[in-house]
């Protein structure tokens, strides 16, 4: 797994490369905690683009809550852009469908989360 | 391809290594011709067992080691995955549908086995679980 | 990773089976972060050995196993090879390079095992080969 | 392994993708035969296409030492196209280097083919 990060519009936007298994969950969640830990109350907005991610297991589900879990207490935004079907039927078989921002484009994703 | 054969593999408990599990798993899989679905259930299953093996059963511990068996049929792919662990009672797991478990950060990957996967029985203790999957 | 661990591959023999070794191999090359030149070479000599075992050792017999271990440590790749077939002389094989065999539709297995590892050794009548691969 | 076959100003291109490893040279050797079946004397030009080919074995470099013999035998050519390092070392090592002719680019294999 390979993750990069780049900013737009106030957006945090995470590309997110290869599977999330085993140990990757760890590193993913190392990344996201330091991004929502540098911002101020109010401006988290973390975007995962996960369009090049075939697979992602329940450990790297489990970071993806954690991470919607502290966003939401620092008053801020999470989206999931570009969810591939596997990972789609992942979310939907946990019941966190209606629970995750759900994007199929970055420029609409982007606009959703300044409104 | 033939009748029925075993595929084994042995790992030591270092999680770096699920990926040698993941390779295996997605060469039986394409080799035994599932459909894309199926496909990516069997490699969720068998990263889920693999991870609980070398987390929860071997501790991390390198000098204890996780057991797979892949038996290759016309019908069907089963899956054994053994550690050298505790064991545990895995009817004693909490329900991650549970609406007070709903955004719990851990506890999703036996109940993703089980939906996964078409049969799954645990034994000796939770050591040994034994998954299928039909074509 | 950590210091020194195994990991253990076990194949019926069926040739197309060696896409699951080649996968194993990628992936403990990678890990272990061998430069492309040599995780070529690693890739190559494990291919050809497993080819043997499951040709020339256990001549394709679906009952028979070839049997992978795959020693990892820092400084090198220790990569042992065993069929259940009669054994061989590994000294009484051609020499590829001489000229009357150069345009030989085979026979260049040992050899390139031989170019492509650090260190080579056949015991049991040929039926056991450790190779290693230095960093 | 795949192998697409197609004809270009009278010599017979075989795109082949993936590695050549283990029983792909069983099925590489009926493709080429095959090709070389149907060809009439002095006729027969292969080219293989390896661009896309990361790894061959030793049984993949015997069914392409078996091709050199069964075209010359027929008067014709046979060619290597887009030989990568990997490949190209087995060759060296096998001491085929200067048996074979190898090219770097299509147009350059079909202009000497048919010279
Ligand atoms: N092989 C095992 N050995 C011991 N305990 C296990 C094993 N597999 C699962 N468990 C126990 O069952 C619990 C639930 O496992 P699981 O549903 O996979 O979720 P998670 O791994 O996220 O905790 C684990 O937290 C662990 O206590
Ligand atoms: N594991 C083995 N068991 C029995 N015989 C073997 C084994 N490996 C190699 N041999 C013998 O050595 C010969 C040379 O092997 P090799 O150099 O790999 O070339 P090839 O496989 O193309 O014949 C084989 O033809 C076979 O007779």
């Amino acid at each position: 797994m390979n993750v990069n990060i780049r900013e737009r519009d106030g957006v945090t936007i995470l590309d997110i490369q290869g599977k999330i298994i085993g140990s990757d969950s760890l590193d993913l969640k190392r990344i996201i905690d330091e991004q929502i830990a540098s911002s101020a109350e109010g401006e988290a907005k973390l975007l995962l683009n996960l369009a090049k991610v075939p697979m992602m297991d329940s450990s790297g589900l489990g970071v993806v809550v954690a991470a919607y879990t502290s966003v939401q207490r620092k008053k801020g935004r999470i989206g999931l852009l570009n969810l591939g079907k596997s990972i789609n039927s992942l979310i939907v078989m946990a019941k966190l469908i209606t629970i995750f921002e759900r994007y199929n484009s970055e420029d609409e994703a982007i606009a959703a989360m300044n409104k | 391809m033939p009748e029925e054969f075993v595929i084994k593999l042995e790992l030591p408990s270092e999680m770096q290594l699920i990926y040698v599990l993941d390779s295996v798993v997605a060469e039986i899989v394409k080799e035994m011709q599932f459909e894309e679905d199926a496909a990516e259930q069997v490699n969720l299953a068998v990263i889920e067992a693999g991870t609980n093996a070398i987390r929860h059963g071997n501790k991390n511990n390198l000098h204890k080691r996780a057991y797979f068996e892949f038996h290759v049929s016309n019908e069907c792919l089963t899956i054994v995955v053994r550690d050298e662990g505790e064991g545990f009672d895995p009817d004693d797991v909490a329900d991650p549908l549970d609406p007070e478990n709903l955004l719990s950060t851990g506890g999703r990957g036996i109940f993703l086995i089980r939906v996964s996967m078409d049969e799954v029985t645990f034994s000796d203790h939770g050591r040994k679980l034994t998954m299928v999957k039909y074509k």
